[in-house]
């Protein structure tokens, strides 16, 4: 219940190419910068179409180019941090957080702004306006964003690329449980070798 | 509510006499009617598209013309045999209250002379405000256009040329004479004879097929009547 | 600022003309600068020109057209008529004739900020399960709000100011069409009418200053530099 | 279209006159775009309605303040006359008031831009080693460049359909002021002139569409949405 | 000829400090998300003005409240690779690489274009838009840009953050060669200890 993934798009002179198939846990895409990885999460999430090939994630197809199939990005449940974060300007931390929670069907989700709010240490920040967080905050509150949304699949773009020590060894304790428990399939992008030999049942190498 | 008048358009130039009139009609017990002001040509313009107005008072013959013969409603836009005369005016040649420029008007006048080097002569523009159209049929009949058409500022109205002169932009000017009249700033030189260009009428009509009919000819004849010319008369219009 | 009562009555009645315009047509506006900031379709450039009309052709002309449109003998007009509208000689038609002549400044503005607005955040809230009108909702109308604000105001001004096309369309009817600027015109047909002219400019002067102030706050509260 | 030569003229004209307009005022609104942009200073609100004015003014208002101000016996027109410039009655007077009336749009337009423009880049640029003016060189100015370009079209559409300014400012002298909108107007004054005012209204329109057409494809060229 | 660097600033609720003194090198700050690191960056730049202190570096007096000494911005020299890039998005890569370079004066130089992109390995995009280059790419034209500007001390806010270990690898010996042939005074925020260990003369920990 994992990635079924097989994808190529050209951009610019180069072409990206992913294939991949998980049973479930979490996969790491490692590659030098400018391999392609964001590009693959990008068409996980449904904000880049492939020019070919087909996504399936938990069993279900999210993308078939053959087939026809391409699931709208909202329908997708991927709960994605981006690497440049997105959070949205003219909101304040709390309802950044709240943005997706407040869509999900109540059955879908499964944490809670409190539980949110005590994993990442934002409490404090809550009524504080996204424009003047510290690089470390704003990585933290896309996190919790993502995770509120109620996911059915998490695509995590150097999620700890910003914390330090302590912070990271906290979340990734808590990604572990949401991959072990939850049983939610992970797509992971990391540069640090140990971190992502810890959390990563599978690696797969794009390159560039 | 209160009972709405008769609706009159009526030329710009009209607005001072006609709201007095309007009072005086009031003053005898009637519904005060609704006077709207404008340029002769939206106010015509309006009334061929079906706008629900009742009476009709133009700067000049060709606009009502126009409505007389403009299609779209059997029978015509205007009530017939309600068509008249209800003003006439002069033309005037005037300059600055300071200005000592004197000057006969006659045949062949030295009128280019009176603007000095640069200066502009200040009409209604030729061709599109009455005031100007009357301007060069007099100056062209009595041979001086040629001199000054080159220096003629076409103003949008008769009171936009009234101001040139007043403010000195303008040495020299032609406007209405019931213009001239109440501008303390400007001087009258002399008044154009009357027959140098035809004559200066602003007909009133009633319009076909607006509600008040019967206040609105009773407005009509009042406006026509010796009590109706004298206000007129007051301000300088000439009422044969 | 001393006015009378019919001063008073010509006041009203330009706000209300001027904000009834600007309001009912910011909605419209809002999408034709919605579709010409993201659409990319054959006749962009047409559907662009076409709202710049209003600004390039002279008020009076613009007025006549309406005329023509929404006369009794014309096709809207008609139609109007059909359902007991008349705008002929109406404040309605105030209103009209002041939403043509402030709509393209209006979409203008918005698109400017509709342009502005980065649409990688749209895809972060469809990433969070909101759908095209959520996303337009709560992304991108927010986001735009500046220009939004921009286009209001820019809007009433301009409304507040306009008179050829009024005149030409909806006649100089006290109390009914006769707007502020229409009683200015009136007054400068007057001899010594500069002195009415100049007190009911400084009205004009001081709803503009209102109506500024307001949008300057509203603009602020929205978050500093209006909510970018 | 077929025009004749006296109608060329008039086009040519009208076209000189809206671009020395809107080119010389561009930089003026530019610079009071910034400061209402950036400045924090007592009068904000005040500049602000300066500049909204000639919107809120009926147009032949403003032309009659720009006679009081600018006429032989205005006090900037009596100044200006001792440097040897009049522009009373000359087509200089038609670019003043255009440029008058177009200024407002232009301020907005670009005002918003100036506002988007992050200011994070240009502290940027100042570790880098650029002055003040540099970084509004490099780096303000071209990243407000949507909103220029958004003023200089609103500019010259709005003064290629000015009339009220300028026929109370300068009249209409054939050859030397009388620009499209009141060789339009003069038509309009006519019984039966509605074939000439509609010719020469799709002139308007094709002039318009070509500065567009051309804005357009300049703010491609500068990189896909103008720049941002 | 390093840091003296004694500074305090109230931030919202928070006041940062900072006090250290270093004779010269790399000199790391550390501590947690939010601490103030970029804060102290922001200071030194001259993008941040401290309520109250003292910053020299490399024996400049750059600001002194008690002295009222505050020197501009553009005339501190300071090399700074933003946590968030702050590429130019009007201007391509090579644009953006020689803003800096063109305004220093040629005997300030001390790297060429040419020499980064090799370093950096960006040669190959310098005719791209800003917009559409990677995180790992854009982090690299940030650095190389702050190199290029012939700058007299780098402020460095975690400069390695979105690159593989192989780029990582490469630039750290790059800095290390900065540090001690040019013996430019290094600020350095990083969270990765083991980085900081090597590259850094001495730590310095803000304090939350
Ligand atoms: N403009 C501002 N107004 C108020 N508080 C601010 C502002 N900018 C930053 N802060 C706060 O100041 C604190 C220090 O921010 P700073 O960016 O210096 O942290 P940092 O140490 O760099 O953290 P990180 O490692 O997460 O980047 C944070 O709590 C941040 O939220
Ligand atoms: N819109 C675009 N048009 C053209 N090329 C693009 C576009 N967006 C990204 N690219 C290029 O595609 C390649 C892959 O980009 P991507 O962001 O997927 O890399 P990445 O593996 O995530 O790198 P990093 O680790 O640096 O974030 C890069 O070379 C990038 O410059
Ligand atoms: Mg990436
Ligand atoms: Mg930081």
């Amino acid at each position: 219940m994992g990635f079924d993934i097989d994808v190529t798009l050209r951009r610019g002179e180069a072409t990206i190419a992913a294939q991949f198939t998980s049973a479930g846990g979490l996969t790491a895409l490692f590659g030098p910068s400018g391999a392609g990885k964001t590009s693959v999460l990008d068409m996980v999430a449904g904000l880049l179409r492939p020019d070919a090939g087909r996504i399936v994630v938990g069993g279900r197809v999210l993308f078939d180019s053959a087939a026809g199939v391409d699931v709208p990005v909202q329908a997708r449940g991927c709960g994605y941090v981006f690497q440049d974060y997105r959070l949205f300007p003219h909101l304040n931390v709390r309802h950044n957080l709240l943005y997706g929670w407040q869509l999900a069907a109540p059955d879908q989700r499964w944490i809670t702004l409190d539980e949110v709010c005590d994993l990442l240490g934002i409490g404090a920040l809550l009524t504080r306006r996204v424009r003047h967080l510290s690089g470390g905050e704003k990585q933290r509150v896309a996190i919790g964003r993502a995770l509120l949304s109620g996911a059915r699949c998490l695509l995590l773009d150097e999620p700890l690329s910003s914390l330090d020590a302590a912070r990271r060894e906290e979340i990734m304790g808590l990604i572990e449980r949401l991959r072990d428990e939850l049983r939610l399939p992970i797509l992971y992008v990391g540069h640090d070798r140990a971190e992502v030999d810890r959390l990563a049942g599978q690696v797969v190498t794009i390159r560039a | 509510a209160q009972p709405r008048g008769p609706v009159v358009l009526a030329a710009a130039s009209m607005q001072e006499s006609l709201n007095k009139a309007a009072d005086a009609w009031a003053a005898r017990g009637h519904v005060r009617p609704v006077l709207s002001f404008a340029a002769s040509s939206a106010l015509a313009r309006q009334i061929v598209n079906g706008a629900p107005a009742d009476l009709f008072i133009s700067a000049d013959e060709e606009w009502m013309d126009y409505v007389a013969t403009a299609p779209g409603r059997p029978g015509g836009w205007l009530r017939a045999g309600t068509r008249a005369t209800l003003v006439t005016n002069r033309l005037a040649l005037i300059a600055p209250a300071g200005s000592k420029v004197t000057m006969t008007i006659r045949p062949g006048f030295p009128l280019a002379a009176g603007l000095g080097a640069d200066g502009r002569l200040a009409l209604g523009q030729p061709g599109a405000v009455p005031a100007g159209k009357y301007a060069q049929e007099a100056l062209t009949r009595l041979r001086v256009w040629p001199s000054v058409a080159g220096r003629v500022a076409g103003a949008e109205s008769v009171r936009a040329a009234l101001a040139l002169v007043a403010r000195g932009e303008a040495p020299l000017g032609i406007v209405y004479a019931t213009d001239a009249r109440v501008e303390p700033k400007v001087r009258i030189i002399a008044l154009f004879p009357a027959g140098s260009h035809k004559p200066i009428t602003y007909p009133v009509a009633a319009l076909s097929g607006a509600g008040a009919g019967a206040q609105a000819e009773g407005f009509r004849r009042f406006l026509l009547s010796r009590d109706g010319r004298a206000i007129f008369a007051g301000y300088g219009f000439g009422t044969k | 600022m001393m006015l009378d009562a019919d001063g008073w009555a010509i006041v009203a009645l330009s706000l209300k003309v001027s904000a009834v315009a600007v309001l009912g047509v910011a909605p419209l506006a809002f999408g034709v600068a919605w579709v010409l900031a993201r659409g990319r379709f054959a006749g962009r450039v047409v559907l662009d020109a076409l709202v710049h009309l209003p600004l390039v052709l002279p008020p009076v002309v613009v007025g006549w057209l309406l005329l023509l449109a929404f006369g009794a003998q014309g096709a809207v007009g008609r139609w109007l008529a059909g359902m007991g509208i008349t705008v002929m000689f109406r404040w309605t038609g105030a209103a009209l004739a002041s939403a043509v002549m402030a709509f393209p400044l209006m979409v203008r503005a918005m698109r400017l900020s509709i342009e502005a607005v980065d649409i990688r955040l749209e895809d972060a809230a469809r990433t969070l399960g909101a759908h095209r009108w959520r996303v337009f909702a709560t992304i991108t109308l927010p986001l735009a709000m500046p220009g939004v604000l921009a286009g209001l105001v820019l809007g009433f001004a301009r409304s507040l100011g306009e008179f050829g096309a009024t005149i030409t369309f909806v006649s100089n009817i006290p109390g009914e069409t006769q707007t502020l600027p229409l009683a200015i015109y009136a007054a400068m047909q007057l001899p010594g009418g500069e002195a009415a002219v100049t007190r009911l400019a400084m009205v004009a002067v001081a709803l503009s200053l209102i109506a500024l102030a307001a949008s300057e706050a509203l603009a602020r509260r929205m978050g500093g530099k209006g909510g970018l």
